[in-house]
């Protein structure tokens, strides 16, 4: 057990599968230099040009490619630099990536990590601090993960890396600097939620940065006498169900909240889920947070605007109780 | 004509691979305009085969090629099964993507072809990179990409070639211009002097082909091949030919000038052409007309065979999309 | 009035709009031969090649150079050819066309529109198949249209051309010759739904060709002593928010039903916000159709296995009695 | 040196135009630096000053040009108010985006700057669209779009530069080659022979300057736009400078050579080199010294203002987002 960094856990991570697996290879823009927020630091050091590779500025060439040598017997680590930017390689990543094993009938796989850095980071206006991870989980074909924490960082991608599916994994820009426990032993099983809290009285589902604002909210909370349950699903895709089914059965209150645009974001799915299969477990009105439809300004107090606080958070869960 | 040091060999294999191809073209073609059995649109390479069977006479069972929505010559020639491919056309069971990808995303991953593609230029980075990994993997195999005149226009040739000189990777380009893309003449959208111009700037040696002298094109590529082999740098290959048919089976391409088509077919058809080497070389006529009938009995047989398959099992709708979660959510 | 085709009657409505406005024209891949579907046929005859215009395959420059000419004051309408193409010009649409008046401080607009063929059409497959409304609605900035009749397809397209926003336009490809009465002086409100039918049991909400199959069940339903609420939302983003829950208030059932795949799908934000906002009027299990969350595959049983049909309406709206 | 035929009024005015952008970038490094008062990043342009004074000098307002997340100084150039780009830096009121696009997507439609952008290479296509709409227009101006040497190495150069010579476009394509792409060497990722190869290829009309002799810069660009203006095609200008900071005003640079920058900071800065073509032609020291005095104290002074700026409303997160549509739906 270390305390690390959210970018160093994930380093960590790379490194070690880098060590145990040699066909593992990272490639993206300014990779040599350690990238952009230092993810790969050192890294070129140890493992060369061929390995943590540079790439000309051409997402698309860099996810296509990528996706080629996933083919071709190759594990890529693809750094897509800032989420916005995948845009540029979206044809790659929904119309290729995902569909080529169901497409030629199972003869490929795309065992690939699509590294692409989310969320709100301190002014960058609105081409780079978009959440898009409801598209993902859209996308039949595409693993989607969101880690929250120093340790899920480093042990989901360890296991996105290991996995034979493609992965679209979404740190978030603005933890990178978020120290916690890492114990390199502790595997996780894609796919499963993690309870940050345990509580009896409302469910809070989140996932990225905003379950740790969840968690500090359910700490709140606590101080109000309401004992929250904090459900950081860190998988979108698959995402367990029935953790946030049988939560619900236990509390009868439901609060998601992520910070992604509201509309059409994948809160709604929760919420729709909820409604068509525990409904009747529910004892007070569902509440789903997240952005207005708006556009993420580049002034600090209107980015603000764009937040999903951990205030707010409290104040969905008091409302659950009306 | 005289010919020196000719290949005999090697002529009625180029021959026979065309044969082939058009054979089961035209099969698939009935297929879909007599039979109605291909639902999904088909993209006949009729007219162009002289590219395929050049090019891929080079190539060994292991190398590796990518290919278009017009991909069955390449595919045929690559060396997968007219059976399995004529079923993929058909959506069947035995199809070489168990009927799932159809005639735009046919595949045959046992003989290195790593499947056609729906999306115009979409292989061409994908390619560079099925390169990169031979190259990461220290692998002597080499990779041939081929696409269209009008894939040329769109962003993935820039960055896939250019990725494919930063990384100095095993590829060979092929630009199989038929002078169409869909209805349009492709020369009135492309500006500049067109593909080989464009590689070369892009930092790759190019040399430019008639298309439909399949001679020629086993040629140049037996040259470039070898060069890749050696270690070369990625290179260019303009092929020029012509798409006899419409963009599709259904497609009477009546924006074609008069005669236009005609004339190709007449004059420069690379299955007439090829034949006629072979005829000057001292081949008999009969041994062409078998070869011919032989490609014809193959396809036949190989549609009337698919046409028995049944459709795949319904279940495999959620077999092979992901590893992690089920595809049969509580959807319906 | 005139019985027209689906596809007719959008290209009536562009012939109108250019008639009657010398600033818009359309431009696309082989527009000038009437487009891939016949959806531009004569119009070239009647504008000429600079309002008909060709393009190079290069989406992203017809997105992006449409986009440029949006903001020095034509209206372009940008033909995409298969929707699942308009993945080539992600950026272009997203990044910039859906963010640049915001992020200017309103300095621009982008009246244009970009049409996108949608959704399942005879053995297709997975490329040529998809239909992504969900993540258009996601955008802000974006508006978001779904025509289900040939009359919609006419006078939401002229009222698509006469707005200033850009407008997502999500025609079916199946249903170009769909048959229908037009009446040319009939417009519409952009956002308002459609209520194909009344009735007072069940509330089914639709779009796209899906409406079409709803209004089929609802007449299946009829034969069973069921009367079924059809609304057709027709615009997805801005929704029709209210048509919907005064619905869901009077009938106390809802069954929500759409094409593209279930999970993530536009779908979850309806039954979400009804869960939110009327939860109390239900009176049984709301359900959601959707396709499973796998790929269209080729073989025409096995992309059947991806359809939400009539039948299956009727079913989901029999279950909300249960 | 000496100097003939030399046209002192313009020599002064690329002089005017270079020091205050230089004084405009020196007070916004230090607003973020120093003040901790421009909280984006910043991407700054000094020892680039050589090509937008060159290029712009040869526009009229209503002519446009779009940019790049490093444009302060063709936006400048192009005539927009310190004022109010620096309340935009600031992210305040009166910015000339409202502070809603900040540096990096800065845009003045008053005086034809359609905008920066955060996206590398993405201008180009909408460049040539600009282009476009004036041709349909029936109108005279010209475009020109500028952009880095690593944006050639994305689709939208080829997409967008084909289709300007496609549709016959006045526009100017300005490659501001500053030898770098954030922390990577430029060259080192690009295949061929460049930046004007590559456009050549395209069918563009290149032509090379060095983009840290204002004079040049703006001699050539004027041949190019009367050019433009008499109906020509479309051009490409490649323009070699260096970029003396690191890609942002926060990074050190580290990863240049040693000695690199200091040697373009002494020998190859543009605006000693005009300062000395200027003092050739018997301009006074103390006019440049001048100049420069009043562009320091147009920047100090608006820097003062923007930070005297208040925040904009916070109801403006809802304004210009779409006509349709509510963007306040009840998200939270
Ligand atoms: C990105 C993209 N845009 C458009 C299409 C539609 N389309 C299919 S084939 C074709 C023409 C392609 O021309 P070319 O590359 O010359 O190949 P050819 O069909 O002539 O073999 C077009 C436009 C597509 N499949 N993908
Ligand atoms: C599509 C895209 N990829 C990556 C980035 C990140 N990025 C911002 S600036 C930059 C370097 C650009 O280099 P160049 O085009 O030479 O412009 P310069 O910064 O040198 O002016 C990169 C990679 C981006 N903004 N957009
Ligand atoms: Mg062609
Ligand atoms: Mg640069």
């Amino acid at each position: 057990m270390t305390i690390m960094t959210y970018a160093n856990a994930a380093l960590e991570a790379i490194r070690q599968s880098m060590q145990s697996d040699p066909t593992v290879w990272c490639v993206g823009e300014d990779l040599g230099r350690g990238g952009v927020f230092g993810q790969y630091k050192g890294l070129r050091e140890e493992f060369g040009e061929a390995r943590i590779s540079d790439a000309p500025i051409s997402e698309a060439a860099i996810m296509g490619a990528a996706f080629g040598a996933a083919m071709v017997g190759t594990r890529p680590v693809v750094e897509m630099r800032f989420a916005d930017f995948a845009l540029c390689a979206t044809d790659e990543l929904v119309n290729q990536i995902a569909k080529a094993r169901f497409m030629f009938g199972g003869q490929s796989r795309a065992p690939m990590v699509i590294r692409k850095p989310m969320g709100l980071w301190r002014s960058s206006a609105a081409q780079h601090s978009q959440s898009l991870e409801s598209w993902y989980v859209h996308i039949p074909g595409l693993v989607v993960l969101c880690p929250a924490t120093p340790q899920d960082n480093y042990s989901m991608l360890k296991a996105a890396i290991a996995c034979d599916d493609p992965v679209v994994y979404l740190e978030h820009k603005n933890i990178w600097a978020l120290e916690g426990d890492v114990d390199f032993d502790h595997q996780i099983t894609l796919g499963e939620a993690s309870t940050r809290r345990t509580g009896a009285d409302v469910t809070i589902v989140s996932w990225s940065n905003t379950a740790n604002l969840a968690v500090e909210a359910a700490d709140t909370l606590a101080d109000k006498n309401i004992d929250a349950e904090v459900i950081d699903l860190r998988s979108l895709w698959p995402w367990d169900k029935s953790a946030v089914l049988d939560s619900v059965r236990k509390t009868g209150r439901l609060v998601v909240a992520h910070e992604s645009v509201a509309v059409g974001g994948f809160g709604a799915e929760i919420v729709a889920t909820v409604a068509e299969q525990v409904a009747s477990s529910l004892k007070g009105p569902v509440r789903r947070l997240g952005a207005p439809r708006s556009l993420i300004a580049y002034a600090p107090n209107l980015e603000d605007k764009m937040r999903v606080t951990a205030e707010m958070i409290v104040t969905a869960a008091q409302e659950t109780f009306e | 004509m005289t010919i020196e040091n000719f290949n005999t060999d090697r002529g009625l294999a180029l021959l026979t691979v065309m044969e082939r191809i058009r054979a089961f073209e035209e099969q698939a073609c009935l297929a879909a305009e007599r039979d109605k059995l291909v639902l999904g649109a088909i993209h006949p390479s009729i007219g162009q085969e002289g590219v395929a069977a050049g090019v891929m006479s080079n190539l060994n069972k292991d190398d590796i090629i990518l290919s278009t929505h017009r991909g069955h010559g390449h595919t045929l020639a690559k060396g997968a099964s007219s059976v399995a491919m004529m079923r993929e056309l058909l959506g069947r069971e035995g199809g070489c993507c168990g009927g799932k990808g159809g005639s735009m995303h046919i595949a045959d991953f046992e003989v290195g072809m790593l499947g056609a593609n729906g999306v115009v230029s979409a292989n061409i980075t994908i390619a560079a990179g099925a390169a990169h990994a031979i190259k990461l993997l220290g692998d002597d195999r080499i990779v041939v990409d081929i696409f269209g005149d009008g894939a040329i226009n769109r962003g993935p040739f820039l960055e896939g070639l250019n990725w494919s000189t930063v990384f100095d990777l095993p590829i060979l380009f092929v630009c199989e211009d038929n002078q169409y893309s869909a209805t349009t003449k492709t020369s009135s959208m492309t500006g500049g002097d067109g593909p080989a111009a464009r590689a070369t700037a892009l930092g790759l040696r190019a040399t430019e082909v008639d298309g439909n002298d399949a001679e020629a094109v086993a040629d140049v590529a037996a040259e470039i091949c070898a060069r890749l082999r050696a270690g070369g740098k990625p290179e260019f290959l303009h092929a020029v030919t012509y798409r006899q048919t419409g963009h599709t089976s259904f497609d009477p391409a009546a924006y074609r000038p008069e005669g236009e088509a005609a004339k190709h077919r007449l004059e420069n058809d690379p299955i007439a052409r090829q034949r006629d080497i072979l005829l000057t070389a001292g081949i008999s006529e009969q041994a062409l007309t078998d070869i011919r009938g032989e490609a014809q009995a193959e396809m036949i047989e190989a549609l009337r065979l698919a046409a028995a398959s049944p459709f795949p099992d319904d279940d495999t709708v959620f077999l092979d999309v992901q590893d992690l979660g089920s595809p049969a959510v509580e959807a319906y």
